[in-house]
């Protein structure tokens, strides 16, 4: 058995009297790359709002590297070493893109809230942050306010953000969503390459990237996981052809 | 006892309309476009100070219907050429662009008008006494405030609920993306009710102006009560504003009988408090002297612990 | 504002430029003096001094961290309070504190109370928030006048500056001594606000401004992070108040009231909140035309009303906002483009403020004045302010340049036009 | 260049053109006056300038005094004491020595201890403060100072005259007394208490109610509350809006009483009030406007008619600071005791002054620079009737005298220890 890395026992979340989740049971194995598929309002982002703490649980239990964090504060959860990106780009809009990646060391390296210590002489911290901007191929546009950026750059850095922090658990939702072929190329090429060694759970809609990326795929529909293992057989999965996939992939 | 009583409640009733009429607008305006209007009680003063004037020419009747439509049609202006040219920069820009308003209301009406009171009186066919309960008399014009601002009520409920307009105005208050995803003409809306939301203001001005004293600091020294009003009673509902309005009025009116401070509280445990300075200050504060600032305190209890209103469908 | 590129080279040079600004202020505000000699001059600076340490403590708030606050003055009025309290305890004898440190005093008892309201009202941002500000503001406003032992009532507290203990010659008889502690403050508060902004509190004010929801998954509580930011911000609008407080020696209610806090809100926006220098700009504009404009003309809140309105119309971003968009366009050595722009529409632009000033004056004039039927002086003019003249001029002087500067303001903006698509093409 | 030295050349710059001094004075005698003349009290500082205007007018008409005029220089304080002593030192910059203010006791205090510290630590250089208003009893008595004359009848010394006037009403048997929640209501109701209680021991209170400054928008609640106690008049300190809708909420709830006011006949108060006051509103002044008919005094009617005719504004502000006149007239004779414009000698000269008015003598008493003059109490009254000629504010409403408190008897006793310079 492998090391767990993300557990969901028994998930259930339901807004007034409609059940968004039933029952969800979920395994994601340290080191993986797990994506997550399944029609629309299956309930994709659900799962991540909920593991990232921005929703509450209805019942069940969430358990990152063997402690649970059901309910706990999504600040909380991320200092557990759990981090995501959004489905809409969430970046600090008016902060230079080198500000943005900085911001989220912080914590990762000590900082807290520190009012005594001035960035700029912060030289590990600083050569760290130069690191992340270059494993995402924007050293060139360092002093650039974020929300000026073009849109495929602005996702590079919301993954930037993301895995900047050393977070073991990455959470990306749609990270591609909106891009053109050649820019979705770079960019699975850009998480293959900032989530080695770590735990990647990814919510896709495009099934190349999906098929691309993925060690593992779970199939969620109503809810619920009908189906969970490598991508070959998930093609091959007859329910989940009719459940989900259909011409799609053929 | 029993008339302090039956007064207190006539009070609390009327005064609760009278803010009720003035936060209406701003319940509808601040649901639907978040703007929190700084403005909104110089053009109640506006109101005022307009019937003043057509009352002094063609009479107070007419002054009636004619000052909120001006106001009502300076508003739409406002929205217009103001607040829509700001709106882009976010509601911070849009407040500031009304406190910025309100400044030169005032100035405006010191210019025109002078900076003492003037004389707007009450209509001599409403000055008299309406009925006397027990020794208290009740005047004609206080009933007649109470008949403006229950059919003012009545009218704005038949407008939301049944009329199209009404229904958009609804939609957008607790939707306010999902109207114009619809086609609806949102900027005019917008106007409409921003316009529609400073004529009832003006309403209160024309009735409440010489009820109260028609001066250029009216406006200010109304003060941001009826933002109290809209948090208290919520986003988006009227009828939160005016439960709300009622509530405050109640508050306010009963407070002032109340003649009781924290010492006697403590007397009555049988404590006595030997405090001097700052605790003696407030030992001795008596519950009546508290009234006009429980409407704050109830505000802010309201915003950490509630934040929706009692009857909000949503937060701001 | 970046402090982070790594020069080498000169260091003397570098540390001009890096430092030249600070140098610079200090100059200034130690040797504004040697030009400005009268009392009435020095008390109107001490004012701006205090004004630019208020200011900028509350663009802590609104700038860098997104806090629309209407009552800020609570911690400068409470501030000077507890200042002047601290005074009259020197006074009376056992406590050997001197004067020079005394602000501090005002500044973290400012801070004890920001620690508190701050946690009270920052869990949410925006209107809750400024509610909630507005609400706190009204309540201490109010409970002023309910708790005379502390207040000292209508006529507030006052005491006496000139103590016992300073640490310095000075003896804060004269106003020329108080000025040059006021400065000494304005300087180091400055320099600590200005690097706050570059600690990692500072950068998160900013990210939680930015974007709340997604401060949390960097790790950050939101709710703490505004605390903090909240508190540290109370504590120099706290010093601020300290200094009101040796300044003026006496502080009364209107002081912690809402006018204060409208105050500081016009002067941190007129100057603009997106740069660290906006706030001082605006608190040296606005305290000048608060005190010297009234001297000068009775309109001059409608002035004032107008400059407001106008900022808020056309220049969001403030004077500093107006002055930071020319940067790269004189860096691209491009302002000449733009020079016979504004040369062009600054003609129209006069004569349309001479109009509405000639308007608002006569108005003032016939309206408000001691005696409408006396002659008025404008410019060394005498006339009649009920003559047909004086109107057809003013409002052919406002036709007239109205038309003329929608016309040139236009062809400024084809050149403005012109110059983002060199630049573009420059950057590309 | 860089776009940063560019901008501190243009700051530069800036700095240096506001270096400008202030005007010398020319060669007059300028009495500063501080006051609101913006904002919301602007309409009072306003009055109040009109009416030192109208008699540096009427003293310059005559030749001025010491041969020179007199000019009274304005100065904006919006009501702050903050500004004031920015305005303060502007006037003293601009070698102005009197000072004359009078709304808001914290602008009032605020001068009073700035000018005592002024004038200890510029001891070459003082200036003098006259008080036209602010009617607070410490500032001649615990807080007394050499440098404050008030011209004003204090808090005590309006409540005695009002007392003086109950005590020979037997028909008023209940009083309620209704203030402001801050010092100045609180003054006022101490001292009706107290003095009621010694003048008149059989009067009951039966109510005693502080209510918030300004923030009371109905109030009804207020009058149900005097309404259930059956009292047969109210004495109140309020000014302002606090005055007039209390006294409007009355007339509504047809609450048959009698106002006892300090500030009934106030700038803008009997337009707010009108009608409501008709027969009911009381004030206590040393002046109003029917005296000179009622006690046959044309010069002092002319003296009005004058000031209506030209700073009036229509009728709308009329003449009310009886004491301006009085003030501007021992100030010229003090400065003609004194024989120049030196504070000193003309605080000196000032003490223990007499001059007699159309209406009896005043006197400043030398030993805590209080004006002790009778006060009338009156009544307003439909203009024609009962000898009423003039009304006021345009609301066809004037005053008639009630009754005359002696000089003497408003006199009250002051703990006053005051340090004096040498002569």
């Amino acid at each position: 058995m492998a090391d767990i890395a993300l557990k969901l026992k028994d998930v259930h979340k339901s807004f007034g009297n409609s059940k968004i989740i039933n029952g969800l049971d979920l395994d994601i194995f340290r080191g993986e790359r797990h994506a997550i598929i399944g029609p629309n309002g299956a309930g994709k982002s659900t799962v991540f709002n909920l593991v990232s703490g921005f929703y509450e649980v209805s019942s069940g239990d969430i358990e990152l590297n063997g402690k649970a964090i059901a309910n706990l504060e999504p600040y909380l959860i991320n200092r557990q070493g759990l981090c995501r990106s959004f489905q809409v780009t969430n970046i600090f809009p008016k902060m230079s893109v080198f500000e943005n990646v900085r911001c989220a060391l912080f914590r990762p390296m000590g900082y807290r809230h520190s009012f005594w210590h001035l960035c700029g002489r912060q030289k590990k911290l600083n050569e760290k942050t130069e690191e992340v901007l270059e494993k995402i191929h924007m050293s060139d546009r360092r002093d650039i306010p974020a929300g000026l950026l073009a849109y495929a750059e602005q996702r590079a850095l919301e993954i930037g953000i993301t895995i900047a922090g050393e977070a073991n658990v990455i959470l990306l939702d749609e990270p591609t969503a909106g891009m053109s072929h050649s820019e979705t190329d770079r960019a699975v090429e850009l998480i293959r390459r900032v989530t080695e060694d770590k735990t990647l759970v990814v919510v896709e809609h495009d099934m190349s990237v999906v098929f691309n990326l993925a060690d593992r795929i779970s199939v969620l529909v109503y809810g619920e996981i009908i189906a969970t293992d490598t991508p070959d057989n998930i093609r091959n999965n007859k329910e989940v052809q009719e459940a989900y996939l259909g011409q799609e992939v053929a | 006892m029993l008339e302090y009583i039956i007064f207190s409640l006539l009070n609390s009733l009327l005064y609760g309309m009278l803010l009720f009429m003035l936060s209406s607008g701003l319940t509808l305006i601040f649901s639907m476009m978040g703007v929190l209007n700084f403005a909104h009680a110089s053009f109640f003063m506006l109101g005022a100070y307009f019937a003043f004037q057509i009352s002094v020419y063609i009479g107070f009747w007419p002054a009636l219907i004619l000052a909120p439509l001006i106001v009502g049609f300076l508003g739409a202006l406002v929205e217009r050429y103001g607040l829509r040219t700001v709106h882009k920069y976010g509601h911070v820009a849009e407040l500031l662009f009304t406190v910025g308003l309100a400044y030169l209301i005032e100035e405006s009406v010191n210019l025109i008008w002078g900076r003492s009171s003037v004389d707007y009186r009450v209509p001599d066919a409403l000055d008299f006494a309406a009925f006397t309960l027990f020794t208290t008399d009740l005047s004609a014009y206080r009933v007649f405030m109470l008949v403006i601002s229950v059919s003012m009520f009545v009218v704005l409920f038949l407008i939301l609920t049944r009329t199209r307009i009404g229904l958009i105005i609804q939609a957008a208050l607790t939707h306010p993306d999902g109207v114009s995803a619809l086609g609806h003409n949102v900027p005019g809306v917008f106007m409409l009710v921003f316009g529609g939301g400073c004529s009832l203001a003006a309403l209160a001005g024309v009735i409440g102006g010489n009820y109260l004293v028609t001066e250029p600091a009216m406006a200010a020294q109304l003060g941001p009560i009826v933002f109290v009003v809209v948090v208290v009673g919520g986003m988006g509902s009227l009828t939160g504003a005016f439960v709300a309005s009622l509530l405050l009025g109640t508050l306010q009116t009963f407070a002032v009988g109340i003649e009781y401070s924290l010492s006697d509280l403590l007397a009555f445990f049988g404590v006595t408090m030997e405090a001097g300075g700052i605790l003696k200050d407030i030992w001795r504060i008596q519950v009546s002297h508290t009234g006009p600032i429980l409407p704050y305190l109830f505000m802010v209890l309201m915003l950490i612990f509630r934040p929706k209103g009692i009857m909000g469908k949503r937060e701001s | 504002m970046n402090c982070d590129k790594y020069k080498n080279g000169n260091i003397a040079m570098s540390l001009l430029l890096k430092y030249g600004a600070w140098i610079g202020a200090a100059i200034i505000a130690f040797g504004l003096p040697a030009i400005v000699r009268s009392s009435y001059g020095l008390s109107l600076l001490s004012q701006v001094g205090i004004a630019i340490i208020f200011a900028l403590s509350y663009n802590m708030l609104l700038g860098q961290g997104g806090m629309l606050s209407f009552g800020h003055a609570v911690f400068y009025g409470l501030g000077g309070f507890l200042t002047i309290h601290v005074i009259n305890i020197i006074n009376g004898g056992s406590l050997p504190i001197p004067l020079e440190l005394v602000p501090l005093a005002g500044g973290f008892g400012a801070l004890l109370f920001g620690i508190v309201f701050g946690w009270i009202s920052t869990k949410r941002a925006g209107t809750t928030f400024a509610l909630i500000s507005l609400g706190i503001g009204e309540l201490i406003a109010s409970s002023a006048l309910m708790l005379p032992s502390f207040f000292g009532g209508e006529e507030g507290i006052s005491g006496d500056r000139m103590l016992e203990t300073t640490l310095t010659w000075f003896e804060f008889a004269q106003q020329i001594d108080v000025y040059y502690l006021i400065a000494f403050w304005m300087l180091v508060s400055m320099v600590f606000m200005y690097l706050l902004t570059q600690t990692p509190l500072g950068r998160l004010a900013n990210a939680v401004r930015d974007n709340p929801v997604r401060t949390p998954f960097i790790g950050y509580d939101v709710h703490r992070v505004r605390t903090i930011q909240y508190a540290l911000s109370s504590l120099f609008a706290g010093v601020a108040g300290g200094l009101f407080a040796i300044n003026y020696e006496i502080l009364t209610a209107e002081t912690i009231g809402a006018i204060e806090s409208g105050n500081v809100l016009m002067m941190t926006y007129i100057g603009g909140v997106g740069h660290f220098f906006g706030p001082i700009l605006g608190a040296v504009l606005v305290t000048f035309m608060q005190i010297s404009l009234s001297n000068i003309t009775h309109a001059w809140l409608l002035y004032f009303g107008l400059l407001f309105m106008g900022m808020v119309l056309w220049a969001p971003n403030g004077l500093a906002g107006i002055i930071m968009v020319h940067e790269p366009v004189w860096k691209a050595k491009l302002m000449k483009k733009l020079l016979p722009g504004y040369a062009l529409a600054a003609i129209p632009a006069l004569v349309l403020f001479l109009g509405v000033m000639i308007l608002i004056e006569i108005n003032y004039h016939l309206s408000l004045s001691i005696n409408p039927d006396a002659p008025m002086h404008m410019f060394g003019i005498e006339f009649d302010a009920r003559a047909p003249v004086a109107w057809g001029i003013s409002i052919v002087l406002i036709v007239v340049g109205f038309v003329f500067l929608r016309r040139t303001v236009k062809t400024l903006n084809r050149s403005w036009q012109e110059i983002t698509q060199i630049m573009k093409k420059g950057a590309d | 260049m860089t776009f940063r030295k560019l901008c501190f050349i243009l700051a530069g710059i800036a700095i240096l053109s506001f270096a400008a001094g202030p005007a010398t004075a020319a060669d007059t005698i300028k009495l500063a006056y501080i006051d609101p003349l913006s904002g919301g009290f602007a309409n009072v500082g306003d009055a109040g300038q009109k009416h030192f205007q109208y008699m540096a007018d009427i003293i310059n008409g005559r030749g001025g005094v010491l041969g020179k005029k007199i000019e009274i220089v304005p100065f904006d304080n919006k009501i702050s004491a903050k500004e004031s002593l920015i305005q303060l030192k502007n006037a003293i910059d601009q070698g102005i020595v009197f000072i004359t203010q009078g709304n808001g006791s914290s602008v009032a205090g605020a001068l009073i201890e700035a000018i005592n510290k002024h004038n200890k630590r510029n001891p070459e250089n003082p200036v003098l403060y006259f008080n036209y208003a602010a009617v607070t009893p410490a500032f001649t008595e615990e807080k007394c100072s050499f440098w404050h004359f008030r011209f004003d009848a204090h808090v005590d010394m309006k409540i005695a005259a009002i007392t003086d006037y109950i005590k020979g009403r037997s028909d008023i048997k209940k009083i309620y007394l209704i203030n402001q929640d801050y010092v100045f209501g609180h003054a006022v109701r101490d001292a009706a208490i107290s003095m009621l209680k010694e003048k008149r021991p059989d009067i009951e209170i039966v109510g005693n109610t502080l209510h918030p400054l300004i923030k009371v928008k109905d109030f009804s609640p207020y009058i149900a509350k005097i309404q259930a106690s059956g009292a047969d008049a109210v004495i109140t300190g309020n000014w302002g809006a606090d005055q007039s809708l209390l006294v409007k909420s009355g007339k509504d709830s047809g609450l048959d009483v009698e106002w006892y006011t300090f500030y009934g006949g106030g700038l803008g108060s009997p337009a707010a009030i009108g009608a409501a006051g008709e027969g009911r509103l009381k004030q206590v002044t040393e002046w109003h406007n029917a005296l000179s008919t009622e006690e046959n005094q044309p010069a002092d009617e002319k003296f009005y008619l004058g000031y209506q005719e030209k700073y009036s504004d229509g009728g709308r502000a009329p003449y009310y600071y009886g004491r301006i006149r009085t003030m501007m007239e021992m100030f010229v004779l003090a400065l003609e005791k004194a024989g120049k414009a030196e504070p000193t000698a003309v605080a000196f000269a000032l003490e223990d002054m007499q001059y007699d008015t159309p209406y009896g003598t005043v006197t400043m008493r030398g030993f805590d620079h209080q004006l002790i003059q009778p006060l009338y109490i009156s009544t307003m009254t439909k203009v024609g009737t009962q000898g009423v000629k003039y009304d006021v504010e345009n609301t066809g409403l004037g005053w008639k005298t009630d009754g005359r408190v002696e000089a003497e008897d408003t006199a009250m006793p002051s703990p006053c220890v005051m340090k004096r310079p040498k002569k």
